[in-house]
């Protein structure tokens, strides 16, 4: 049960908690089943080291395998670059957030207002209040996250995991876009 | 000065020099005649007057809210769960309750400002008279109260003149408040409205309180040049006793100080603080010392350093005598706000409460009359120093390794730390013997002790960080400029062209507390890369500690590098919390001596002129307080951006243009009455930033202004381009944004912005006179 | 009438008469001739004066915490997890915490009748100038405002001197608050102390505000005889427009009565209130109707009847508007506090304004001004009646019937109602065609909507309640009667001995909110219970109209049945929220008037007085708001305790007497010295009470007092043995603690009393003069 | 898993929520391993009907059962008397909880303090918040609710269920006491 307590240990939410993800494919299913899906991705990319990799390495080939929108965060845009990823968008943390609450927004490339949005790796606090944000806002927004720690705001969230366990989630994750299944 | 109507009634009246019997005068209007300029539509606002200013901007910068909690909690009708639009009880639904939280956190701030300017006031009226008159810069300072008389409509002249705007200040945030009751406010950008007027008030109450002790105290007087002060815990003499001072509020250390000095003691003990007591004693006495910021309370005490503990108000850890128990440092509360349960001592002798300390009969007393404070801390230190040998609480490294190995490695020390701090691998490190992990957790440690809290085999933690890290934190030498006041109005009428025309690039005001996500020294590189930029950088609070808390490789800190003046590459310290309306005071100057716009009463159009044309950003890396809330809605106010660190985002709204949307960056030009597209300049009006790096793109993104000339504008955006490109990788993609003519173009990039520009479709535009009030229109069209 | 210092300065003075140039004025002190009353120790109390005496009732009665939440969250260093003593980034437990949040409840109520009465004092000095007098009772009442002068030491006698008592007012709210600031106050007991202050100050805000209010007004003046006031969606006369008023403020009905009668259409329209508006209302214009209390907002705009809603400040609730908006009723919101984003009209011509709201071009307007807000209601009022033919927005039986087979049993109703009301269960039914568990939800439904935003198949819940229930609704014809304002000097001193001395055995206190555990008629069943018995019974806001709601075997109301006087078995209906004050009043006169205690800045001895030997008890049954909690505060202040209903315990901190702990009910007699032993009398300041069986014992449990003479005592004790045995079917098991001397002893009870006392070891002591305060023992001991 | 939910839905708790009593005999074997256990009876007691019968009945079984001491809050006393069952003590609500906080408070018959606090038939909220009072201030009490309604506040707690299985969980109860185990 630990495993879905919000990682910060404060963090509670309310009558609308978010859906543990059990495996990988879960996520997977939700990712292929989203028409317009995009995964923001912030500054603690290149701060979190799984098995010896860094996060954002794991992001980039997940993307590439996925062909989901990235958004980098902060100044992640410069080290998806220095990987010779291009990411499809870059903004601040609550610039995205603050897009994804208006349904007016026609998405990061103007064909239609994104339907799952994916987060990982910002500093906790702060995705889990931007998430709030979009529980309240975007109420019919699905969220999830990739992180390895739980958030109870989002829709769907992986329950919180070692370094180790969550380098596995992401790879299996890439390898079942990548024509797995 | 006019103030409302006034009438004296006496049946009998007893003066110093008669007796007068059944006085009656009505008053309808006090004129004063010094100061002729003309009042403007609104002197001493309610809490709807400038409701409509409020509005432009709340529409340009719409709130974005990110509730903390799901629930509203407020009455007993609840908890009612307002998830996803429910309506609570009383009606209320989210985003109504998340803009009630912060007129809350605003009205606190304001309220904590104007109380703090009301005790100082009242108590140097007492000791010195309602005539003693102000003085914040003698004759280099002609405008002394920039934000009272733009929001009040009064020149304050006496101690006597703040008494009446600090009762107009009470009065709003009395209403303030009352409008967060259940059932009042009904819609979340009403309550936004109110938020900013709390700020509004807030900035009048700091602005008295900071003009009163200036001029009682003989604090630096605007002074560029005002004197560097030792700083950190390496600069304490620990052969001598130590009585350290943690708040807000001087007036106790006042009588600290003055009690030594009278008695000759001044060089024979050591006066420490930390918070802004620190920097206001430093203003006081240079040879008072800072030690730093809030987040380092638990750290100082624990050392052991302290003989006498003496706590103010504001941002006291409410722990501190508990602490101070530990290593046992008697305490004196010198504050009603913050009595902590101790016996009012305000009537005894002194002699009984020195004993009482001294032989710890009570571990703290209350005393609410500052000279008897000063007399009994230092009695006190000189009798309990040699008994205490400076006795800390820290454990030895052996302890640190034996008490490791009982880590459980349950994660609750982790999920507890507000910077998510990996505290159990340090444990496993140190239950090794290596206790690097730990003395590396001590640069991003903010101190707040809730780590220990959560162990479950209560390991202290905090501690064994702090022992990990005691080399550094004992070797500790910096400088902090005293803080200097006001800018001087010839400063202001040399700098101000160049600010408005967009030459000297910007003004950063880096200001507010230490909950930084990583350590002070981020503070330090952003005020230092811009005053290499020849912005103007303006500092005050915890976070001009930081800023002089770092070294650059000549061995200079920030102060010793960059001159204090308000000048291209300044570096100024204004000083402590309440110093800050020097900063909002400077960019209302530039309207008033630079553009030679009317002050007095004349909010709107003075924060619209700041708005569209003066370069300022705040940034509060580290705000954690109800007072950062209501001085960042202060500036929000007059226009001016702020941006926090991450943990700002738990302010829980942020006030957000958006850069995509063209119609909301259409201001008139006052000469013609067109409506012009001047996009996004500045983008937001409250914004989170992540990390250093997005700080430093932001702020100079952040400066950009629709009266930029084209050079200012050239010079500005190459700023922006560069600090992009160095930090982002790459061009900005918004650069066509911000590009009216091709003259704007830093030279050196026409080519490859020329592409960009087309390949956006761009248009050349015209560069406005620019304001966002319909009456400021010169010539109406027809 | 003394003042602090007072100066006045002015170059140039312009008054009606005469322009005076460079005049300066010093004023010491003031000394008002007419009031010789000597000044008593604490003029003007400080946030920490009167601490000693909070210390006093704090350690007799210590709070018992009960957090409604685990977090706090009120900064950035947080959210912190304070579960059970674990401490804050700030160093706070959850026992500070759970204190704070009682501050800022108790900041926020004070701060809500402050704002209140400055928006009534500064808009009658506006209108009638600062010298207009005050008269609450002619020559009825001599001493007007007891509060005012217990507290500050001023005697007010015109609005300008409000003025003055404001001023001081929002200082402490201001101080108060800003104790709530992260790192202020570090001692649960120390924020106790200053929610204590803040209800002093809350009373004064509220005695001010209704003192202005009955003086300009000419609202009844101390009249046992104020009139009885229609109430009930019955008497409403549905073929006129219905101008609807909901609030706390009287100023904009004001407004719409007087352009009414100006207009001679008094009788043409209908304006009724709900809320204390509705209450102040019909003290101004006796034709006015009285619909409900704040439970019944919903109720009555969904029934139709309602043309125009007029919103003040206080108790509204914020989707009136919205609500408004689905029956087709144009709003006018009439106050700063409560603008709802809307369009602020105050300057705009009326018929435009009334065109806009007639064809709906906008949904609602804000006027700040009262008499044009009177103009536009009435105008619009009398168009838009023909048009919306009383529209209302409940569903027919059978939709019900239709609708209620979509549900879905999951309960989220139920469990977000408050109540905890079986809806699920009458949706059966409904669904089959039986509306009568519907009907069953309707007395104790108190209308807050939550059941309806819970609902997953958005069923309009509460509309299907007051479907089921409108036979009721829209049938009730009661009386309230009008607001008397205070009780007249004469009163109190025929009264007056025999409170003190027990002959009459208490005064019940009927006050405060509509958050019910079962409907209104619990409050009627009390206060007649305890008028039969000849205790005096006191109203105010909702509970008055509560206690109006019901009838007896004759068909009389509570007002109809007992006298309106303050007399044994008299049912007074003070007012609004703002006339509680008049049961503090009452109070404080008997310490004054009868008992010849000095009044004037002299509180802890009036409070000692009242707590030792007055023995009047709150009721607040259904307590929501932060008002109600600083209501309360002014009460416990005084040595009053406060009874709330279940919801009350939400309030999350009781005040608690330990009747298993003799040493906390010493008392000095004032007489030796010596320390008496005089039981728990009264037991508790603040307590939860879950039934109204339990109210009724505990009633007349806490009037008993430690001066009650051996009759007092006796028939105290009698009421008290008799409803113990009504309710808990035996004897009360701490008789023995009541009984003094065997003369105590009810005489038809001595042989069963006196086996108990036998049994449990009784021993004799003496009836001591009473005090807490060692300054009030004449004779000390040697 | 909505049956652990918080009856009330805003009755969240932090970091600190009851453990789910899965079946009766659990909460036999806690009160036959305390060695003060009282029991704690609000008002609803009367107002609650399970399978025809009120709740008060199955208290006073169960307490004659079991031994426990019974605490009637409000006024409850009268109708434990009018049915021939004497409580123990009687007191307000607020009273036993302000008791129960103060370590040396010696319980209702001076003998020690309790060691579990079972509490049944109290306005939910009210309950509620006791509970939580105890849960801060009384950190080494255990405290056990006996309603049909989930209590995180307290050590543990009943799940959600319906008037059915509270009345089988009480019987149960009642007849493991007499005799069963
Ligand atoms: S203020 Fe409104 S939303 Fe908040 S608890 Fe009270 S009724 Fe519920
Ligand atoms: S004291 Fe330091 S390590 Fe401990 S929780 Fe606070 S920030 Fe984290
Ligand atoms: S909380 Fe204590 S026991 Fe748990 S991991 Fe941290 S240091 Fe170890
Ligand atoms: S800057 Fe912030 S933390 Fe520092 S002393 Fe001021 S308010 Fe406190
Ligand atoms: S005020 Fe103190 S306990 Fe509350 S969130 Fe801030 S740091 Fe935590
Ligand atoms: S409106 Fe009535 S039934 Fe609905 S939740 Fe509120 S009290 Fe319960
Ligand atoms: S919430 Fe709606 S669907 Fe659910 S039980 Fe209640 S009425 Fe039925
Ligand atoms: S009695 Fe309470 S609910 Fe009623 S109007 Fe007054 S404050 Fe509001």
């Amino acid at each position: 049960m630990m495993s879905c307590e919000p990682w910060q240990c404060a963090e509670i939410a309310a009558t609308k908690k978010a859906n543990p993800i059990t495996k990988p494919e879960v996520a997977v299913a939700m990712i292929k089943r989203a028409a317009r899906p995009i995964l923001v991705v912030g500054s603690n990319a290149t701060e979190r080291s799984l098995e010896g990799k860094l996060l954002i390495d794991y992001i980039i080939d997940l993307a590439k395998a996925s062909n989901v929108q990235v958004v980098a965060t902060a100044h992640m845009v410069a080290e998806f670059l220095k990987r010779g990823y291009e990411p499809a968008d870059f903004m601040s943390a609550m610039d995205i957030g603050n897009r994804l609450v208006d349904p007016t927004w026609q998405g990061i490339d103007g064909k239609g207002h994104p339907d799952l949005a994916m987060f990982v790796g910002l500093p906790y606090y702060m995705e889990s209040l931007i998430l709030s944000g979009l529980k309240h806002f975007a109420p019919d927004l699905r969220t999830m996250t990739l992180d390895n720690l739980f958030h109870p705001h989002a829709s769907w969230s992986f329950p919180n995991a070692t370094p180790k366990v969550w380098a596995e989630n992401l790879t299996v994750m890439t390898s079942k876009f990548k024509g797995g299944n | 000065m006019a103030k409302k109507g006034l009438f004296v009634k006496a049946k009998e009246l007893k003066t110093d020099v008669a007796l007068v019997k059944n006085l009656e005068l009505s008053i309808g209007k006090l004129v004063d005649d010094s100061w002729d300029e003309p009042m403007g539509p609104t002197p001493m606002p309610h809490i709807s007057t400038l409701r409509d200013w409020d509005m432009k901007l709340l529409n340009k910068y719409k709130p974005f809210y990110m509730p903390d909690c799901d629930l509203c909690c407020l009455c007993t009708y609840g908890k009612c769960d307002l998830t996803a639009g429910k309506r609570g009880a009383c009606g209320l639904n989210i985003a109504d309750q998340s803009s009630r939280i912060v007129l809350i956190a605003c009205s606190i701030g304001a309220a904590t400002h104007t109380g703090h300017a009301r005790h100082v006031v009242d108590h140097l009226i007492e000791e010195y008279g309602r005539n003693h008159s102000l003085n914040v810069g003698g004759l280099n300072v002609d405008v002394e109260a920039p934000v009272t008389r733009l929001v009040t409509g009064i020149k304050p002249e006496t101690l006597g003149d703040l008494d009446e705007v600090l009762t107009y200040c009470e009065t709003q945030v009395t209403h303030l408040l009352s409008a967060a009751h259940t059932g009042q406010e009904a819609c979340n950008l009403d309550f936004e409205s109110k938020a900013l007027h709390a700020g509004r008030v807030d900035q009048v109450g700091m602005e008295v309180a900071d003009l009163a002790q200036i001029s009682v105290f003989d604090f630096p007087k605007a002074d560029p040049e005002a004197p560097l002060i030792e700083m950190g815990l390496g600069t304490i003499d620990k052969a001598k006793p130590v009585i350290c001072c943690i708040g807000h509020n001087v007036v106790p250390s006042v009588g600290i100080i003055d009690y030594m000095k009278a008695n000759k003691l001044d060089s024979k003990l050591e006066v420490v603080g930390l918070c802004c007591t620190a920097i206001d004693n430093s203003r006081y006495f240079d040879r008072a010392k800072i030690v730093g910021p809030i987040s380092w309370e638990l750290r100082v005490i624990r050392s052991g350093l302290v003989d006498v503990l003496v706590l103010d108000e504001q941002c006291v850890r409410t722990d501190c005598s508990n602490e101070a128990e530990r290593i046992n440092a008697p305490v004196i509360a010198a504050s009603e706000k913050n009595c902590i349960g101790y016996k009012n001592r305000t009537n005894d002798p002194v002699d009984e409460i020195v004993n009482d300390l001294v032989t710890r009969k009570v571990p703290g007393v209350l005393i609410l009359d500052p000279e008897k404070v000063g007399e009994v801390a230092v009695r006190v230190a000189q009798k309990v120093a040699p008994m205490r040998k400076k006795m800390d609480v820290l454990p030895s490294v052996e302890e640190i390794t034996k008490l490791a190995k009982t880590c459980r490695h349950c994660n609750l020390c982790q999920r507890s730390c507000p910077q998510d701090l990996n505290i159990p691998a340090a444990m496993t490190a140190a239950a090794e013997g290596n206790l690097k992990p730990l003395t590396e957790l001590y640069e991003e440690c903010i101190g707040c002790g809730r780590c220990e809290e959560a162990c479950p085999v209560k390991l202290q933690i905090h501690s064994f960080i702090l022992k990990a890290g005691q080399k550094f934190m004992l070797e500790e030498t910096n400088f902090c400029r005293a803080g200097r006041g006001a800018v001087q109005d010839i400063e202001i009428r040399s700098a101000g062209g160049p600010i408005v025309l967009g030459e000297i690039p910007g003004i950063l005001a880096a200001v507010g507390c230490a909950n930084y996500p990583h350590g002070g020294k981020d503070v330090y590189d952003i005020c230092r890369e811009f005053a290499k930029r020849r912005f103007i950088v303006m500092t005050s609070g915890c976070s001009a500690m930081s800023a002089g808390s770092y070294r650059n490789e000549e061995g200079q800190t920030l102060y010793e590098e960059f001159p204090g003046s308000f000048e291209a590459g300044g570096v100024l310290n204004v000083g402590s919390c309440v110093s800050n309306p020097h900063i909002a005071g400077a960019a209302i100057k530039v309207a008033n001596i630079f553009a030679k716009r009317n002050l007095r009463g004349n909010y709107e159009e003075i924060a619209d002129y700041i708005h569209n044309r003066v370069g300022a950003v705040g940034l509060a890396w580290g705000a954690y307080s109800q007072k950062a809330a209501s001085i960042a809605s202060g500036f929000w106010s007059l226009g001016v951006p702020v941006l926090v660190g991450p943990h700002g985002s738990k302010y829980r709204r942020m006030l957000m243009g958006r850069s995509d949307k063209p119609e909301n960056w259409e201001v008139y030009d006052a000469r013609t009455g067109d409506v012009v597209n001047v996009g996004p300049a500045p983008e937001h009006l409250f914004q989170t930033v992540e990390t250093p790096q997005e700080a430093m793109v932001s702020i100079a993104k952040l400066c950009i202004r629709p009266n930029d000339t084209w050079k200012g504008r050239s010079i500005k955006l190459s700023h922006y381009i560069d600090l992009h490109k160095r930090n982002y990788g790459r061009m900005p993609k918004d650069i066509h944004l911000f590009v009216r003519t091709m003259a704007d173009v830093p030279t050196t990039m026409k080519d490859e912005i020329k592409d960009i520009l087309d390949a956006k479709g761009w248009k050349e535009t015209v560069i406005p006179d620019p304001t966002m009030l319909p009456r400021m229109i010169r010539k109406k069209k027809e």
